[in-house]
């Protein structure tokens, strides 16, 4: 049997945990297969997590966040027939695969389209722990909201430094409150469970929200602008398909090959009018040739759009 | 710093002394009467628990209210049994009470509901929503206006910005939780009720020998800082947030006990200390990394200064914080 | 006749393995004081809290007025029309009197009113009984004088007919006392019954109308106080003839062991307890210090022996020794050949839960022959602790035992052979019979005497005169704080000394 | 007299408190829909039934075995240190630092000096507590809980601005150098032909943790300082009689402490995850309160307690591994544990106490 290992966040985080439980769930469904999982309490349990599943014979074992690089590195080695997939960090090992995805090419097409829904020319980006990986997000997003309005305002904050800024909702919402009084009227939360309180505080006060990595848009219909897709799902979904011998090494999931992307359904349908949805579009279309590059903040420490 | 933000800053300070304040008066009643409790923290977790489950099974946020309430009574009630009838050891009570609340919310919560120990999100009716005072600018002028509400406070002038800002709009519990400060001290220092909490937590033995049951005094002491705690619980996961997530409490049993001893355990001084610390929190929230001049001062700094406070506030530099004499003895009549 | 007001019937009540009260049986008749003597721990305190309904007993009735009346706690004992002033007193300390006073007595759920009520029935009774107390004086800025009015005061209020005092005058002055025995009366001629408990004969032979005597948790005898004498009410208490009398050859002081100038102790509130005290104390003499409890006694005890700093000078021996900072603790007196027995022995003097041995090096854990390289030498100590009890007969001498399991008097013997034995120059000692039987208090003096005669200094404090005067060469009495007066022992008498003691200055002082 | 003989003090009562807990926790598993003794038997073969089980249970035991000596320590001394959690935090920093910044020659060399480093921190955080509560009087319980939340702060801004390697994602310090790896019980073992575990992570540090232990027995009943550690725990005036300094005991006693406490970190940080992670100590500061309870404040009891603390752990882990029992329910284990052996001990010593005195009289 597969195995999926979950990160601090927790299965339901409504965002990437959760996504990646879609993506098991869904081939469990398909195939009438069933996997092991589990939801780590602590740092510490990682390597345990891993060694566990690896001795009772899952195989693959896929674990959700960079966090368990450093675990992964340890342990991979000890399990040569065993393969591993690691979401979102690169692990070199010969039996590991590594996904990691283009989120600044998905959060550029929800920063045009929040330039787009903004009336007050003020967007806000509310990121979880501060790392790399998030500012890459908020990069992406910054750039996509110059492109649709050079003349708007990007206001971001991050929630916290540490694993706890993924958990932490009422930050999300005082952080919320605190862009909407800065004259912020779209929010993107890339934010995982605190992205909860992001959504729910951009609700009740009236304005859009974007949600990120799962499609987040039934979680206040009409008031979610759109999300934008990590599809962590597929990529769970395609290791455990492929299963004990899948091919290791590294794989990109960008917008070419419907690895990201931003979420349309009947939720936000009265939300994005037709010309939005074109740009957005044509946009994607850019992307996904190669003919517009999206500028990653991770591949030089910085940002063109934004100022962290 | 603009005058809004400054509002804006002192309106999230309301809304996180909230929890804060309902926590301090509860171990106010409790420690008055000499039990002390540790235990507000697992108080108030249970009562976020279940308040918000029911609420979200029920979609009544009042039954999640009441359920709340009952909840953190019952763990009172746990308290009271193993620091009064048994004589125990308050402080070990009141560590296992913490404990058995972190395990039992997120153990409950997955047998429930099957969400990682999380409660589903209430939606509108499952929550405390704001109270709008009169002639306050709210949420429905703005929607007769059609613009932000945020634009249109923007533009009030500066009593409006107060009063409609701060003042106006916050959960009904928050009402609730300033309006208990009077009423604490009303009873405490004006019923007999008080007279005889107060004596229990400071000499037992005279209350016992002038006719009054120290035990029947102490339950009830315990009791309304269950009842107090379990507001403050259910004002966590039903006002402030909409559902429980595991540990959700974050240590805020813990200020209030801080600001208690800060408060020298009086009513007045309990809400200054817990607005103060709110206004500590809600700054390290809005605010990263605070620049003053040429040092900046990082966030951690922020997030810990409620503890160093505390730690300052104890080593007496504002005059030594005398508690009940009587506190954390159980009352033994045989030696 | 009328019906007894109080009337109990076999009361029995044990404490876990100790029987305090044993098929208790009396009767009171309205409108007399009856005492109740007996030994500490005969019981007394006991019965009485019995019948206010603070313990419980195990078995037996209680009848009041002739009723049998259940009580099963202090309510139904106040709504019985009972109130007890007890040796502790049982007040709230940050309240004020007027709260104290309502306290559990109030009219309605609002505190107003009560209040208001009380401090004008507060008057009609401080008229009527001259029991003047300040209602908005917070208990903790009055004396123990008045905090004892109070309490009687609250037991007036809550309209007591039987009034239970249980050793009122410990703490008081004689002046003091006398002023309450003047109340007492007009409270009987009031038609009032009141119980009174106290160790001290000539009260109950002033005071009372009967005496009950009480002994090992049995009442062995009720008398008319007309109709006996202290001596046959001793008797009765012990269980034998006794003699209250130390022999003693008259000293020889030899130099001057101990020195004391201008010696100033202010405690932790602040307050000066010792208020500059000269004394000095020969080699082979016993110095005695008389005064009421509470009068700096036990701070210049406590700062003789290093538990507690203060200034002035003291020498030993020719060399003064530090009063405050490095080399003033108890540590650096012993090394200095001070021994000390403290006045509260089980506070103080040993650890309750240690085992006798590990009590014998109590203070001396320090001392070359318990030591083994790094490690303590607990076979040695044992040994050593096994020769003392041996020779101070402490029983059981089981070293093993815990502090705790023994009774009051052999925990003091263990604390006197651990201090005798290290053959000190001067021997700080504090009420040395507190507690103790008649026996051991025989023993425990022979020790004190025969350590004088050695050529050693001894310094003794004790509130009981007559232990004051039976053992000591020198008398210097303490007032609030500095030495009211001096006398040599054969030449004073308890009356003078009372005088002295209540603050009254002598000519010679 | 004694109420009772002192077995039934020390062996009865714990006992009986602990069945009790064991009653209660395995209603609410049967409450939440398990099969209580499915789970007890996952628990125990997941614990006990292998060396890997062993491995960790013992590993979890290091731990509680130096967070418990602390908490035991300052008890004996009647302080309630409540901050072996920020102590052992701190004690990872010490041990980080000593870990990363020198280069060892050999792991010996460096777990001394570690454990020296680690003792230093956990001491260090120890002293200011300790001090405000010998000279100032703060309750020593609030100082410590404070302190275990700025030891938290602490820790994130040393791990996030100072020793986060450049280009890093998660708040941790870089992998300690392969010398200072210090060999695991397979590693040790494998020298006597015994074919310990290689995953499980319980290392040399279990046999500091058991040398601790015997030196902290030593130090309580067999030192001086022990006498007056324990003395000025029975009693502040008789300590005072007898010459024995509060203050010198209060702050000895928590540096002791709080060295004990920190010393975990030679096991958790440099045994175990060779890096500083956040979080690293996972609540060890305050099972071992628990541990201290239970296990009497003995040495000899808390070892006893810190295997049952890491069988609990390590049981609780596997259910969590292979069922959809929350690792909560372990917990709520300890909470029950703590409940019956901490707080409510009264419950059964009164009852017992009555069948001993009943016991007694008929003897008698
Ligand atoms: N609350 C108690 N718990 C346990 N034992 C007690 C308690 N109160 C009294 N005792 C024991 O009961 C016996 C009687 O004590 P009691 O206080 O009644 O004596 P007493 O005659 O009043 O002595 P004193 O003259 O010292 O006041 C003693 O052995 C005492 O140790
Ligand atoms: N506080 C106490 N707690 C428990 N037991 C006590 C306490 N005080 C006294 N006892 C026990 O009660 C018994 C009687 O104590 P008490 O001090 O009255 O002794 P006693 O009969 O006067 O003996 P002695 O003749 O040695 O003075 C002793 O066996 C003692 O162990
Ligand atoms: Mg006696
Ligand atoms: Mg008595």
């Amino acid at each position: 049997d597969p195995a999926l290992i979950f990160d601090l966040g927790g299965k339901f985080d409504k965002s990437f945990n959760e996504a990646a439980f879609m993506g098991a769930k869904r081939w469990a469904d398909e195939t009438g297969g069933s996997f092991r999982e589990i939801e780590l309490q602590s740092e510490a349990q990682r390597e345990q997590a891993l060694r566990r599943f690896a001795e009772a014979g899952s195989n693959p074992i896929v674990m959700a966040g960079f966090a368990f690089a450093d675990a992964l590195g340890q342990v991979a080695a000890d399990y040569p027939d065993t393969k591993f997939t690691i979401i979102d960090m690169v692990v070199d090992a010969p039996n590991v695969r590594s996904v990691v995805f283009n989120e600044h090419e998905g959060s550029y097409l929800v920063g045009m389209m929040a330039a787009e829904a903004s009336k007050s020319g003020t967007v806000g980006f509310i990121g979880g722990m501060d790392i790399p990986l998030i500012r890459k997000f908020a990069c992406g997003y910054a750039q996509g909201v110059m492109a649709a309005n050079p003349d708007a305002k990007v206001i971001a904050n991050m929630t916290g430094t540490t694993p706890a800024a993924w958990n932490d909702p009422v930050k999300g919402s005082e952080l919320t409150k605190a862009q909407i009084s800065q004259g912020a009227d779209v929010v993107y939360a890339a934010a995982g469970g605190t992205g909860v309180g992001v959504l729910q505080t951009a609700a009740d006060e009236d304005i859009l929200s974007i949600g990120v990595d799962s499609n987040q848009n039934h979680l206040h219909p009409g008031k979610v602008l759109t999300s934008m897709m990590k599809r962590v799902d597929n990529a769970v979904y395609e290791a455990f398909s492929d299963g004990a011998d899948m091919e290791t090494g590294f794989s990109v999931m960008g917008l070419a090959n419907g690895g990201v992307g931003y979420a349309l359904d009947d939720n936000n349908a009265p939300l994005v009018s037709d010309e939005m949805k074109a740009m957005v579009d044509a946009a994607a279309a850019k992307i996904a040739s190669g003919e517009l590059k999206v500028h990653d903040y991770m591949s030089d420490d910085s940002c063109p759009a934004l100022s962290f | 710093m603009e005058f809004l933000t400054i509002i804006q800053v002192l309106d999230s300070t309301v809304r996180l002394a909230t929890p804060l304040l309902l926590a301090c008066l509860a171990g106010l009643f409790s420690e008055r009467a000499g039990i002390f409790d540790i235990g507000l923290e697992g108080k108030m977790l249970m009562a976020a628990f279940l308040s918000a489950a029911v609420a979200a099974v029920t979609g009544n946020v009042w039954l999640g209210l009441l359920a709340g309430i009952a909840s953190s009574l019952v763990l009172a009630g746990l308290h009271g049994v193993a620091s009064i009838t048994f004589r125990g050891n308050q402080l070990i009570s009141g560590v296992a009470i913490n404990f058995l609340a972190a395990g039992m919310t997120v153990l409950i919560a997955q047998d429930w509901f099957q969400q990682g120990g999380r409660t589903p999100s209430l939606l509108r009716e499952g929550r405390f929503g704001g109270l709008e005072l009169p002639f306050a600018i709210g949420p429905s002028d703005a929607e007769a206006a059609g613009r932000p509400l945020s634009e249109l406070i923007a533009e009030a002038g500066m009593f409006q910005q107060v009063y409609s800002e701060l003042l106006s709009g916050h959960s009904i519990l928050v009402y609730a939780a300033f309006l208990a400060v009077p009423l604490t001290w009303w009873v405490l220092f004006r019923t007999r009720f008080g007279l005889r909490l107060r004596a229990v937590g400071e000499n037992p033995a005279a209350v016992d020998t002038a006719g009054v049951s120290v035990v029947g005094l102490r339950f009830a002491a315990v009791a309304i800082c269950g009842l107090l705690c379990g507001i403050a619980g259910a004002y966590l996961a039903t006002a402030l947030q909409a559902g429980f997530v595991k540990d959700m409490t974050a240590g805020r049993g813990f200020i209030a006990l801080a600001a208690l001893i800060f408060a020298k355990w009086r009513p007045w001084h309990a809400m200054g200390a817990c607005l103060l610390f709110g206004l500590l929190q809600a700054v390290a929230l809005r605010f990263q990394n605070i620049e003053l001049g040429s040092v900046t001062i990082p966030v951690q700094v922020m997030d810990a200064l409620p503890y160093i406070l505390t730690v300052v506030i104890l080593a007496g530099f504002v005059g030594k914080a005398i508690p009940p004499r009587a506190g954390g003895e159980p009352y033994v009549k045989e030696r | 006749m009328t019906a007894p007001a109080i009337e109990l019937k076999g009361i029995s009540k044990a404490f876990g393995p100790v029987q305090a009260n044993k098929d208790i049986s009396i009767s009171v008749a309205p409108g007399t004081i009856h005492g109740i003597i007996g030994e500490n721990g005969a019981g007394k305190s006991t019965l009485m809290s019995i019948l206010y309904g603070f313990y419980k007993a195990d078995s037996g009735e209680v009848w009041i007025n002739g009723k049998k009346t259940e009580i099963p706690d202090s309510q139904a004992a106040i709504s019985a029309g009972i109130g007890m002033v007890f040796q502790h007193f049982k007040l709230v300390e940050n309240f004020t009197v007027l709260e104290n006073i309502v306290l559990g007595a109030e009219d309605s759920g609002l505190l107003m009113p009560s209040l208001t009520r009380a401090r004008k029935e507060l008057k009609a009774l401080e008229e009527e009984y001259e029991l003047f107390v300040d209602p908005d004086k917070r208990i903790d800025e009055i004396g123990v004088g008045m905090q004892q009015r109070v309490e009687i005061l609250k037991a007036l209020y809550r309209k007591a007919e039987i009034l239970i005092l249980d050793e009122p005058t410990g703490v008081l002055t004689p002046a003091e006392a006398d002023q309450l025995f003047r109340i007492l009366d007009r409270l009987r001629a009031e038609g009032k019954t009141i119980i009174l408990i106290t160790h001290k004969l000539r009260e109950i032979m002033e005071a009372t109308d009967t005496v009950s005597v009480m002994r090992r948790g049995e009442m062995t005898a009720t008398v008319k106080t007309a109709e006996t004498s202290p001596e046959h009410l001793a008797e009765l208490m012990v269980g034998r003839k006794v003699l209250l009398r130390v022999d003693k050859v008259p000293a020889k002081p030899g130099k001057p062991i101990l020195e004391v100038e201008n010696l100033r102790v202010v405690d932790e509130a602040g307050v000066e307890r010792v208020k500059g005290i000269d004394l000095n104390v020969r080699a082979g003499e016993i110095l005695g210090i008389a005064g009421v409890a509470g009068n700096g006694q036990s701070e210049l005890l406590e700062v003789l022996g290093g538990m507690r700093p203060g200034t002035g000078t003291i020498r030993l021996n020719g060399t003064p020794l530090p009063l405050s900072g490095a080399g003033s603790d108890g540590r650096a007196r012993r090394a200095a050949h001070v021994a000390h027995v403290p006045e509260d022995r089980q506070r103080e003097g040993l650890i309750m839960d240690f085992h006798a041995w590990e009590n014998v090096a109590f203070g001396y854990h320090h001392a070359p022959e318990y030591q083994r390289g790094l490690l303590m030498d607990n076979a040695a100590l044992r040994a050593d602790t096994a020769a003392k009890m041996e020779k101070f007969d402490v029983r059981p001498p089981d070293p093993w035992l815990a502090a705790k399991s023994f009774s009051g008097g052999n925990q003091q013997k263990i604390v006197v052979a651990r201090e005798i034995e290290r053959n000190p120059d001067l021997l700080l000692i504090g009420q040395p019979t507190r507690g103790v039987d008649i026996g051991a208090i025989e023993f425990i003096h022979k020790q004190i005497v025969a350590l004088r005669d050695e050529g050693k200094a001894i310094l003794l404090v004790s509130v009981e005169l007559e232990e004051i005067l039976s053992l000591s060469d020198r008398v210097a009495v303490m007032f609030d704080g500095m030495i009211m007066g001096e006398r040599a022992a054969d030449q004073t008498d308890e009356k003078e000394l009372g005088l002295l003691m209540a603050g009254v200055a002598g000519e010679a002082a | 007299m004694e109420k009772m003989p002192k077995w039934a003090d020390v062996v009865l009562i714990p006992l009986i408190s602990l069945i009790l807990a064991a009653l209660l926790s395995a209603l609410v598993i049967l409450a939440i829909g398990e099969d209580p003794i499915a789970a007890v038997k996952m628990m125990v073969t997941g614990a006990l039934g292998s060396t890997y089980g062993w491995g960790y249970t013992l590993y979890y035991a290091t731990n509680f075995l130096f967070t418990g000596l602390a908490v035991a320590v300052a008890f004996h001394a009647r302080m309630f240190n409540i901050g072996g959690e920020g102590q052992a935090m701190l004690g990872g920093l010490g041990v980080a630092l000593v870990c990363l910044y020198i280069p060892w020659p050999h792991w010996s060399l460096a777990l001394i000096f570690a454990a020296l480093g680690a003792a230093l921190f956990g001491a260090a955080w120890a002293a200011i507590p300790a001090y405000l509560q010998a000279k100032r009087g703060s309750h020593i319980v609030i100082t410590t809980i404070m302190f275990n939340f700025i030891a938290a702060a602490v820790l994130n801004y040393m791990l996030v601005n100072v020793l986060k390697p450049a280009g890093a994602m998660d708040p941790a310090t870089a992998r300690f150098a392969e010398a200072v790896h210090l060999p695991s019980l397979h590693e040790l073992l494998v020298p006597f032909g015994i074919n310990f575990s290689k995953s499980a992570p319980a290392n040399v540090s279990l046999l500091v943790a058991v040398a601790a232990c015997f030196a902290v027995w030593l130090l309580i009943w067999r030192t001086r300082l022990g006498y007056e550690i324990r003395a000025y725990g029975h009693s502040e005036p008789g300590a005072l009689y007898a010459g024995i300094s509060p203050v010198k005991i209060t702050m000895i006693a928590m540096l002791i402490s709080g060295g004990l406490a920190g010393m975990m970190a030679i096991n958790n940080v440099m045994g175990e995850a060779e890096r500083l992670v956040l979080n690293s100590t996972e609540g060890a500061g305050f099972i071992g309160i628990a541990v201290a309870l239970m296990g009497r404040n003995h040495p000899f009891g808390v070892f006893l307690a810190a295997i049952l603390f890491g069988f609990l752990y390590q049981g609780g882990a596997e259910l969590a591994l292979w069922t959809s029992i929350p690792r909560e329910l372990i917990v709520v284990i300890q909470a029950l544990v703590i409940l019956f052996t901490g707080a409510l001990d009264n419950m059964v010593r009164i009852p017992l106490e009555k069948i001993f005195l009943a016991l007694r009289k008929e003897k008698a």
